[in-house]
């Protein structure tokens, strides 16, 4: 009959109109600025620098300014300058560290390679999304004190990932402090204390190819 | 209005409210709302944002998304995608804009009435984005025209572009209609007409418009 | 040697038609659609001559959204482009990252594990749903059924995305593949989801068909509208649903059984009459099928490793050489053609985009139509112009 | 199974007597080997791939231009040089530098929907980049080739004869130059480049401020040292010194922008 099709449409929107009242799957709608969708744990926007501590951002970041990952972002959009000088690190050792470390978050596409490429578990994807603004010059270009974020915050929108990256650190770090103990012990008379730049000038899990960067 | 409820008294500048913001918050929990033509009027602007229908690339899907059932931009009034821009407030540039686009989009907002706003939606409307280093790509649409809110991400996700939305209804719920920072639409010399560019042997002529485009200019050292 | 005898010529040459005045048959009107036209499935543009209502001539415009992949490809290293692919056909980033992936493992001779290849192809097919429905979505908001299964096919999408973003961290953009494996390995969690959004797909699509399939305006716009012959279509090099939609039986999940297609148990829906509507209803089958697919590749996803251990992430330089990899992609056939000289970098990085190239039969197809026909044919050609005009 | 890459070409040379067909081995784990084809017969050779029963190549997947520019290669051959004194002879390293030259390359991937087999890559070369780009077009055999040789002219420039309409087909009709030509210079518009470097820092410096040369980078560099120290310097002008960069409020001038 003509007209048949028609009416049956009409009966699916009907359904859903009548579902919507009751049902959750009919009534999908989020309000969103009262109401926030619990964004998965994998969810990744913006990188951000890892800092060991809050108090201290700039004096416990874990990125040692080997630019890998400023040469391997796709869009280009890190710049680092690292240091000529070294300072402590969160465990002690001597460390260059960035003097400079912007993202330009209107490039960033977000894709973590960043992520990826970094051996030093340093840089990591943030969540934040609500950035709009009407300033482009100065706001979307992240400096490293703006990047800073305590690994506690890690914690907070990665708990599975961080827990794995911290177990690892733990052991590399672990690891080092018997390689140093061996390399300590053998040969007392000659270094009693061996400078910590000596013994340890690159961390373990230092990439074997292109971890310092070629100039 | 009792004298206790009256904040200490300044010296008044000329043209100050007569009634405080405390006082009208006062009058507004008692169920008075006193207001200014001015606010009124914004406040109508700004809940019916009406954008035009026009996507560009990947932010469009997202755009697209926003304004379907989950994410439901009808909320905020601004579920009407008008086609034409004749009957458009708001250019949502979601996407890449290429040069071979640029003077489309450009002849787009000229032909929006006033007042109108532009959200740059999207890391490629803002700069060009990941492909900014293309031949082909624009580096940021506010080379050619202004735009009012920025939203980076690539894509954005739809409740970031109700968030810009959100921040574009403040500004417009208090833009001024007269004064020093009257808006933009009510400057003088603003004659809602943006150079079109043109196409060139290799590239848009100009490549950016002066009058939109004031970049600061950054100088990076040397790297060892 | 020239005086080849053109099989299929294309209809008429030219950029432009002048008005031509004719007393008898009055004045041919040369119309601009596009790039900023609603219904142009975003910046493309039609010059359309009518004589009257009746399409005498079209020929597209492209390079509104030229965004210079390959150019880009080949300044970035080899994973450098690898989001970039996401970016090409912006509703399945999946299959453009897997075909990626497969030309970039076949250009290194890179073994892929057999979890990894299970997940992709689960991957894949949930992109085809969600390609599919989008455009069953699209297309009747062409016809005029402005919203409604628009919003329908959207709200299942979401569903979808959801997933996704779950597992890869993005709701688009996924980044997802990787030279020799995945990215992230999935959690029984989100098998379990991605089992329950399979579960209920069919029912969704039973509702969607008894929505739109058998409306009698939707038929009445769509049979007999564009009709494309089978020997034209191969003639041109159109894949996907829009070659199977005429008759012709090739599907590269049969052809090449790339990855581990030849496990699965499924069938090749092909059309009769080549028209709009036999394009839809075979992309409705065909999601029928991909349930099916899904419905076995999801038990039977074997444990393991999902990266190769050999693989490289970085410093990734494979051998001189060159590789052609294409699979199937929900538009149709997506491949990566690279050329390596043994530098980080491709020297070649070359993307062929099946949009693009089924965009070649339009004018023949919209020839004779009217000019609102020529809005339902183009978007039952399913482009996307990230992908066309790359 | 489809026949060989070497029996297809000793069909072609059997079949065209007097055309060129090469084949060019691929030393990749893909081992998809082509066949480069003579441009006088290549019209006629692809109506051959087309139509041939065995191969009936009917479907043209994938075109697509490859540039090679020109370059200077330098060889070293062992020349052995008979000593005019009568004793043994002397074996001398002898360098040439050659320029080899360059061409533009036309790549077809040829499969069959009929038979289900494939590809069969084929390869048309010019004779250099710049006034010998004609290559006959294989829009009359494939009209999948239509847009894609388009594209190749656009992005490439090389030209089809025979090709129907042989127009720009992604950059806009004013355009000159060849974009995907390995030497393809970009339009210099790099003025707010934050995050430059390589080949970007290069082409963003042109754009410094003139100030910026006068303002010794010494003094900048010191700072970096001592970010604290650096905020507390801050010119006028400068907005946000401890990235190290200089925000001016001023636009860099330009020049003939109406």
């Amino acid at each position: 009959m003509l007209g048949s099709g028609l009416l049956q449409g009409l009966k699916v929107t009907a359904k859903n109109l009548v579902g919507s009242f009751h049902d959750p799957e009919r009534l999908t709608t989020l309000e969103y600025p009262e109401q926030k969708a619990k964004l998965p744990e994998n969810y990744r926007n913006f990188p951000f620098l890892v800092s060991e501590n809050a108090t201290d951002p700039m004096g416990t970041l874990r990125c040692v300014g080997c630019q890998i990952c400023e040469k391997e972002c796709p869009p280009q959009c890190i710049y680092i300058e690292k240091s000529k000088d070294k300072k402590p690190d969160a465990t002690g050792k001597m460390q260059v560290y960035p003097v400079v470390f912007d993202i330009d978050t209107s490039v960033c596409m977000s894709c973590q390679i960043c992520v990826e490429v970094c051996p030093f578990e340093a840089i990591k994807m943030d969540q934040v999304f609500e950035i709009a603004t009407k300033d482009r010059f100065t706001a979307l270009l992240l400096d490293r004190n703006q990047l800073a974020k305590p690994n506690s915050y890690y914690h907070e929108i990665h708990p599975t990932e961080a827990a794995e990256v911290d177990a690892r650190l733990l052991a590399e770090r672990k690891a080092a402090e018997e390689k140093a103990k061996a390399a300590a012990t053998p040969k007392p008379a000659v270094a009693p204390t061996p400078s910590p730049t000596a013994t340890a000038p690159k961390p373990p899990e230092a990439p074997a190819a292109g971890g310092t960067p070629a100039p | 209005m009792t004298d206790a409820a009256r904040p200490e008294p300044t010296e008044p500048a000329p043209g100050a409210h007569l009634v405080t913001e405390a006082e009208r918050d006062e009058l507004r929990r008692h169920g008075i709302l006193l207001t200014k033509l001015e606010e009124i009027v914004n406040l109508g602007r700004s809940k019916s944002v009406w954008p035009l229908q026009f996507g560009l690339a990947c932010c469009a899907i997202e755009m697209i998304a926003a304004s379907m059932a989950r994410f439901d931009i009808a909320r905020f009034g601004s579920e009407v995608f008008r086609p034409s821009p004749r009957q458009a407030d708001l250019l949502i540039v979601s996407g890449t804009v290429t040069k071979k686009m640029a003077p489309q989009v450009v002849r787009l907002w000229n032909q929006m009435p006033e007042p109108k706003y532009c959200i740059a939606m999207g890391a490629c409307a803002i700069s060009g984005g990941p492909f900014k280093q293309g031949y082909n790509v624009l580096k940021g649409i506010d080379r050619f025209i202004p735009v009012d809110v920025y939203i980076p991400g690539c894509p954005p996700r739809p409740e970031a572009l109700l968030h810009g939305l959100l921040q574009l209804q403040e500004q417009i719920r208090t833009q001024k209609s007269s004064g020093p920072n009257v808006a933009r639409h009510l400057r003088p010399g603003d004659r809602c007409d943006y150079a079109v560019p043109e196409f060139g042997e290799r590239d848009l002529e100009p490549p950016a418009n002066p009058a939109v485009w004031q970049a600061p200019s950054i100088v990076r050292n040397e790297k060892a | 040697m020239s005086g080849v005898e053109p099989m299929f010529p294309s209809p008429s040459s030219g950029a432009h038609v002048n008005a031509v005045h004719d007393p008898f048959h009055g004045d041919l009107l040369e119309v601009s659609m596009g790039p900023h036209h609603p219904s142009t499935h975003g910046v493309f543009r039609m010059m359309v001559t009518l004589d009257g209502e009746t399409i005498v001539k079209l020929k597209p415009v492209f390079g509104y959204l030229h965004r210079n992949h390959e150019k880009l490809g080949e300044n970035t290293s080899y994973l450098g482009s690898m989001p970039y692919t996401d970016r090409l056909d912006y509703l399945n980033s999946m299959t453009n990252n897997w075909a990626y992936a497969l030309a970039v493992e076949k250009l290194a001779g890179q073994p892929v594990p057999e979890r990894a290849e299970y997940l992709r192809v689960i991957l894949a097919e949930l992109t085809r749903l969600l390609n599919h429905v989008c455009l069953a979505g699209f297309l009747l908001q062409d016809t005029g059924a402005s919203g409604t299964p628009l919003m329908y096919a959207f709200r299942e999408r979401e569903k979808i995305l959801d997933l996704f973003e779950s597992l890869s961290g993005s709701r688009m953009m996924c980044n997802y593949q990787r030279f020799g494996g995945c990215r992230v390995d999935a959690s029984p969690e989100w098998l379990a989801g991605a089992q329950t959004i399979t579960n209920n797909f069919g029912r969704f699509l039973d509702e969607y068909e008894e929505l739109i399939t058998g409306n009698e305006i939707m038929m009445a716009r769509t049979q007999g509208v564009g009709a494309l012959t089978p020997e034209l279509a191969i003639s041109a090099g159109i894949t996907g649903p829009m070659l199977r939609a005429t008759g012709v039986n090739y599907d590269l999940r049969k052809v090449d059984a790339y990855g581990v297609y030849s496990r699965f148990d499924f069938r090749v829906p092909l059309g009769d009459h080549g028209d709009t509507y036999d394009r839809y209803m075979i992309r409705i089958l065909e999601m029928r099928e991909s349930i099916k697919i899904l419905q076995q590749a999801l038990p039977a996803l074997p444990a393991g490793p999902i990266m190769d251990p050999k693989a490289k992430i970085r410093g990734f330089r494979p051998k001189a050489g060159e590789a052609y990899g294409r699979i199937e992609g929900p538009k149709g056939e997506i491949g990566f053609y690279l050329i390596s000289d043994g530098s980080p970098n491709p020297y070649r990085y070359r993307v062929r985009p099946p949009s693009l190239v089924n965009l070649t039969v339009l004018e023949d197809m919209c020839l004779g139509q009217t000019i609102a026909d020529a809005v339902i044919i183009l978007g039952s050609v399913d482009i996307v112009l990230g992908e066309v005009d790359r | 199974m489809m026949e060989t890459l070497e029996q297809v070409r000793d069909r072609l040379l059997a079949r065209f007597p007097g055309g060129e067909v090469t084949l060019i081995a691929n030393p990749g784990p893909a081992a998809q080997h082509s066949l480069a084809l003579g441009l006088n017969q290549a019209a006629a050779m692809a109506l051959f791939l087309r139509d041939d029963p065995d191969l009936r190549l009917d479907y043209c997947s994938n075109v697509t231009g490859v540039d090679w520019p020109e370059k200077e290669i330098v060889e070293s051959t062992k020349v052995t040089v008979p000593d005019p004194a009568g004793g043994p002879a002397k074996v001398v390293e002898q360098k040439t530098k050659r320029i080899q030259p360059g061409y533009l390359e036309v790549v077809y991937h040829l499969y069959s929907m009929a038979l289900k087999h494939g590809p069969v890559i084929v390869r048309l070369r010019t004779g250099n980049r710049h006034d010998q780009v004609t290559v006959p077009s294989f829009t009359p055999v494939w009209r999948s080739c239509e847009f894609q040789e388009r594209e190749v002219f656009d992005l490439f420039g090389v030209k089809f004869s025979d090709h129907p309409d042989l127009r720009r087909i992604l950059m806009w009709d004013e355009f000159t130059a060849h974009p995907m030509r390995k030497d393809y210079v970009e339009p210099d518009d790099y003025e707010w480049e934050p995050t430059p470097h390589g080949t970007v820092l290069e082409k963003a410096k042109a754009h410094y401020p003139a100030t910026a040369v006068a303002a010794p980078t010494a003094a900048v560099g010191a700072a970096h040292h001592t970010p604290a120290a650096a905020a507390v310097t801050t010119a006028a002008p400068v907005v946000r010194s401890d990235t190290g960069l200089e925000t001016r409020a001023t636009p860099a001038p330009k020049e003939g922008t109406p």
